[in-house]
């Protein structure tokens, strides 16, 4: 895809850099939380896969709808939930986002449109698809974004849903953040084409390849797709080419790939990278890196007090919204 | 303000009485739309929904491509965005493949997201056996799917019900599945006059009786009723319960019906072991045990897929004459054993 | 696809043309039968799909397996099921090649590796899929023939079984039998790229769009593609151009095409044009013509007194065959 | 001749033992493989698997793209042409994306073909809830799928059985799903001495007892035994069945023992309304009713998808001291209703 280059300006720089090194500081306070058994269940932290969810959300409007997967801290944080509430929600506190039913893999918000939080994979794709089927009938200028892994791509329901989604020409722009496995097994071992963005021409859906580790690279790219799919109603599929720094969730010895391939990557740390550019432009400091990462650790801080001190549901609320409480 | 009564011809078909209620529902309330694979121009894989497509057009009358679970998911994402999609998955038989969206999402979304979302969608699936479609076209699984907390499961199993149950559905804010038995459809007869709404929360006793209770729906509830006129011919007084929604279940009215009669049949169309029959038949002998007269009964579908020749089709299914045959045998036991 | 032409014999042009008389007049009796109530259940009939189940079985060895769908008769005695069997099936009977518990959508015949008569749409590519890994396993020179309908490709089991056919290199031959319909639901409402062929290319499979109306580019399509699987050990996938010249069940007002365009395809009927090149070529006089027609009629009439005098399994049987009787 | 005694070590875990059990089983049969997601790299989602990569090869230990139904179906197409697949499903919330071809094809392709074909395949699924993964990861559905004629359902609740059961299961023509409950993996304990086999028939009393009938299975089992413990403290002598296969259930053991305690209470982790306990309470009913001292009581699981929350998971999963109470208050009664 041919994206032009945005002039980047300092402020904007530092926001992003700042909303990835939130999301690095939050998911490595995770992992010492899950070590404490503070947090419990699954956890997939998405360190080094920061700039996609940092560069869609800034493009992505406040009425767009979003799905994500269960490795959605990220995109839950850049969306705008608050940290306490993600915090309290690991800690299964009534203050969490989802009152803490759901846990790591299953942040609501829709207030701000954010639909999951999905643990069954390729299983949010359809649901987006039927959010932007509203929005088409509806004749809202709005989309869904929907992410998802590279694992999701085998099932049926990709296929299924960018089939609806481009033959019924809705706004949904799919987001596939390939970072190369599906828990233990290469996307070469999963898919006799391992190209995914290839795979669009199958349902006439356009896509492009994206530098995922760089987020100003994300940020062009999810702009023009929605302006595309703004435009033509019609959705769009972006493969952002990532990684994962740490394991598939908190049981995971990796035996499936080499240090090697894991310190190449890190090589291309999304945040060191976007730390140097903004550096050789002369746009950060030292001391403005520092700032922003004292911002992190305090509002990170607040956030683990905000979740300890909160309460408990009481179990005597456990059958509510099994059906939901408000009219139809 | 009640809806006005909509104007019904005097005798209409079970299969009319749905497509008045989409009719209706698609003309009040510009959020419904129906989806589901050739309810459109093919007008339905039972007629059910012909001559929509012209008076509601292709957005609202939509075809699906064969993809079950996308589509099914598309309904309740948009159940989620705030429109009231009616899905229709041709038969249950296929509703299998979109399994993990209807148990995984539909089900769950309110609890788990905290009460954040609801999921007001409607799925309609025809169901059951007795047209000798074999094993992959005849099961009857809405006592199975009664099972998952979260959604709700109801039956129109009367004209009424085939014409009001949608609209009572649609004002729910959950996922409601409506099983339609596919041998209803050519089902004739007329409306209650003056009827212009039901509940999906009450068992409907549909005859009285005082010797024994038949439990059932969908089309065993018409086998009971042709049971109990036989019963009647030989002094036996049958009760027939329909139960309308088999979740949640009228607990209230199950009760009352077997504390009246003593005894209670369960005809289901499910198969045998782990049918909604057990539950009920746990549930009386949770609430009501020491008022029976005789362990509660059942009859249900033998334990075998299936089978297209009719003579094994229909010895495989529950008949009037089984029904008959269960319920003498609890008025009148054989003697101890 | 470049397919060489082979050079016609009468004998096999013959052989041809009497096979595809064979189904369809097959198919017309049924259509009768099912007017007389003695044919119940759903009943898919394949008057003007010939062509392609009886080029393919030229091609297919006894070792090979074949998987079908509910519109399979023509595939069932194309592959040699006795049509006594196949009558007795739609009967009911005991003799029928499923013991009249299948019926017309499920015909069985295990001597002849025919695993049914799927009625789920794409329920049968996965099995396909697993006979296939079988016949690898083994080292078999076999391959697996899985025909199925354009309505199946929107289904995600399409889309997981040609992938996994791929990607572990399986000897499946995909055979779409594009008629341009699902029920009423024409392909280019249901697919975003209607161009079946097109979607081999998101799996790396070779594939190619063939006139299914004409019996010898079918069989010549089909052997090449055979030599490609069996040499290759991987899948091809070959789009069958064909058109349905009946309802697609027995309950079907056909209000979703128009009768020109029937008629059109009527045109291309696959039994006339084999019929007058045939004559063309002075391989076929009248008398041939009559001739296999009559041996049709008394291979026909047979079938039906069979049918009709045979047994109904007695219902004591109803539970056997749920579980396998013989041993694992 | 029986198999030789394989050597193991002295304790193991649950989930040693199903690894042993398919090691033996792919070192004994040529045509037994495992497939499934993450089976060989990854070393299984639950470690099951590891190692045996490097013993058998990628061919027989097959990692899987994420495509359930395809991958399952595959499982079946292989089981069709006489080998004998393993396929592991990593865990039964996954399985509904593949139930189309466990209900619509394994279970029904020996049936309708009149007994030409048979699907000799092992579905391994994990199972269960109590590890805090919310509604989507903690399904028991395993009394769900004991609904469907054609399948057969077991559990391997004790080492010996996680040791034994697969070779029983593989020795049958029939498609058999094993659950292995996610909280037993852990597990610790020995083998019987000197077991080399099991059967897929029989279920097991696991404690002797007079007074009342605990019936269970999976971790619900464990639950059940040491609940049993406590009541013996207070005088109260629990016999402790063990299913081990849902599909069939072995009706004459269950009768046995509740002829012999005349008091039945069921633990089942299935959602309460149309779980297992519903069908095994409704056989003592049919078979046993004149001799109950009490109706037969059950503890399953709250109607809710299961919360992330620990209390609130723990709060909707039946507890030894819930089977406590329950077994207490059926064994003395609180004083007539
Ligand atoms: C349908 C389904 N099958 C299996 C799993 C188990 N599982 C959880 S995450 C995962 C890998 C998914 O990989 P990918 O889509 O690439 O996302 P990533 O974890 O790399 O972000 C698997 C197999 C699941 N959650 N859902
Ligand atoms: C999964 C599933 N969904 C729906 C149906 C109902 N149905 C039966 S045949 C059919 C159309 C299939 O069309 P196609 O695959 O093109 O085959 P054709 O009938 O044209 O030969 C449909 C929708 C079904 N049998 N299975
Ligand atoms: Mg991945
Ligand atoms: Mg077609």
């Amino acid at each position: 895809m041919n994206v032009p280059a945005t002039p980047l300006t300092r402020e904007h720089g530092l926001a992003l850099l700042g909303a990835m090194l939130r999301i690095r500081a939050f998911e490595d306070r995770c992992y010492q939380l899950y070590g404490q058994m503070k947090i419990r269940g699954f956890l997939h932290l998405c360190n080094g896969e920061e700039a996609i969810a940092v560069g869609a959300m800034q493009v992505l409007g406040p009425e767009d709808a979003i799905v994500a997967t269960y490795r959605e801290h990220g995109h839950a944080l850049a969306r705008g939930i608050p940290m306490e509430q993600v915090m309290a929600e690991l800690y299964g506190k009534q203050s969490g986002c989802s009152r803490g039913r759901g846990g790591s893999m299953h942040l609501f918000d829709a207030s701000r449109r954010f639909y999951g939080g999905h643990a069954i994979v390729a299983g949010g794709l359809p649901v987006a698809v039927g959010i932007a089927l509203a929005q088409k009938l509806r004749a809202e200028p709005n989309l869904t974004a929907c992410f998802f892994g590279d694992g999701a791509v085998a099932e049926g329901e990709f296929h299924e849903s960018l089939n609806l989604a481009a033959l019924w020409k809705l706004p949904v722009l799919f987001v596939c953040e390939n970072n190369l496995y599906a828990m233990g097994t290469a996307l070469e071992r999963a898919q006799a084409e391992p190209d995914i963005s290839a795979k669009a021409a199958a349902y006439r859906i356009s896509a492009a390849a994206i530098d995922g580790m760089d987020v100003l690279a994300v940020q062009a790219a999810v702009a023009q797709a929605c302006r595309t799919v703004r435009a033509g109603s019609a959705p769009m599929l972006l493969e952002m080419r990532t990684y994962r720094f740490r394991a598939h969730s908190m049981f995971d010895p990796q035996l499936y790939r080499e240090r090697a391939e894991v310190e190449a990557w890190q090589k291309r740390d999304p945040i060191s990278s976007l730390t140097e550019r903004l550096q050789a432009l002369g746009m950060l400091t030292a001391a403005d890196l520092q700032r922003l990462q004292r911002d992190c650790e305090t509002e990170l801080d607040a956030a683990v007090q905000f979740a300890e001190g909160s309460a408990f549901e009481p179990v005597s609320d456990l059958e509510r919204f099994v059906y939901a409480e408000r009219s139809a | 303000m009640p809806n006005a009564v909509p104007e019904s011809p005097a005798t209409l078909s079970y299969r009319d009485a749905v497509r008045e209620a989409l009719r209706q529902a698609l003309s009040e309330d510009p959020r419904v739309f129906l989806m589901g694979e050739d309810v459109g121009r093919y007008g339905g894989s039972y007629a059910v929904s012909k001559g929509l497509l012209a008076s509601f057009g292709p957005e609202r009358i939509r075809d699906t491509p064969l993809s079950e679970s996308a589509f099914v998911g598309a309904g309740i994402g948009a159940a989620l965005a705030g429109l009231r999609p009616i899905v229709e998955v041709m038969t249950v038989n296929f509703s299998l493949l979109a399994l993990d969206q209807i148990v995984n999402n539909a089900a769950t979304l309110s609890h788990m997201s905290g009460g954040q979302l609801s999921v007001p969608l409607v799925i309609r699936l025809a169901t059951g056996a007795g047209r000798q479609l074999g094993a992959q076209h005849s099961h009857s699984l809405e006592g199975w799917y009664a099972h998952v907390p979260g959604l709700r499961i109801a039956v129109p199993s009367t004209l009424d019900d085939a014409r009001f149950m949608l609209a009572a559905a649609l004002a729910l804010p959950d996922p409601v599945l409506l099983f339609e038995h596919l041998y209803l459809y050519n089902m004739e007869g007329s409306l209650t006059e003056g009827l212009a709404r039901v509940d999906l929360e009450h068992a409907a006793i549909r005859r009285s009786g005082r010797d024994v209770t038949l439990i059932s729906y969908g089309w065993s509830l018409h086998k009971c009723l042709a049971a109990a006129t036989t019963l009647a011919a030989e002094g036996i007084e049958a009760e027939v319960l329909d139960l309308r929604t088999l979740r949640p279940l009228d607990d209230a009215a199950i009760m009352a019906s077997v504390r009246h009669t003593r005894r209670a049949l369960i005809v289901d169309e499910g198969w045998r072991s782990g049918s909604l029959a057990a539950e009920i038949a746990m549930r009386i002998n949770e609430q009501a045990f020491y008022e029976l007269d005789a362990p509660v009964a059942r009859l249900c579908t033998a334990e075998v897929p299936i089978p297209y020749a009719r003579h094994l089709e229909e010895a495989a299914l529950p008949s009037p004459a089984g029904i008959v045959a269960a319920a003498r045998a609890l008025v009148q036991p054989a003697g101890g054993d």
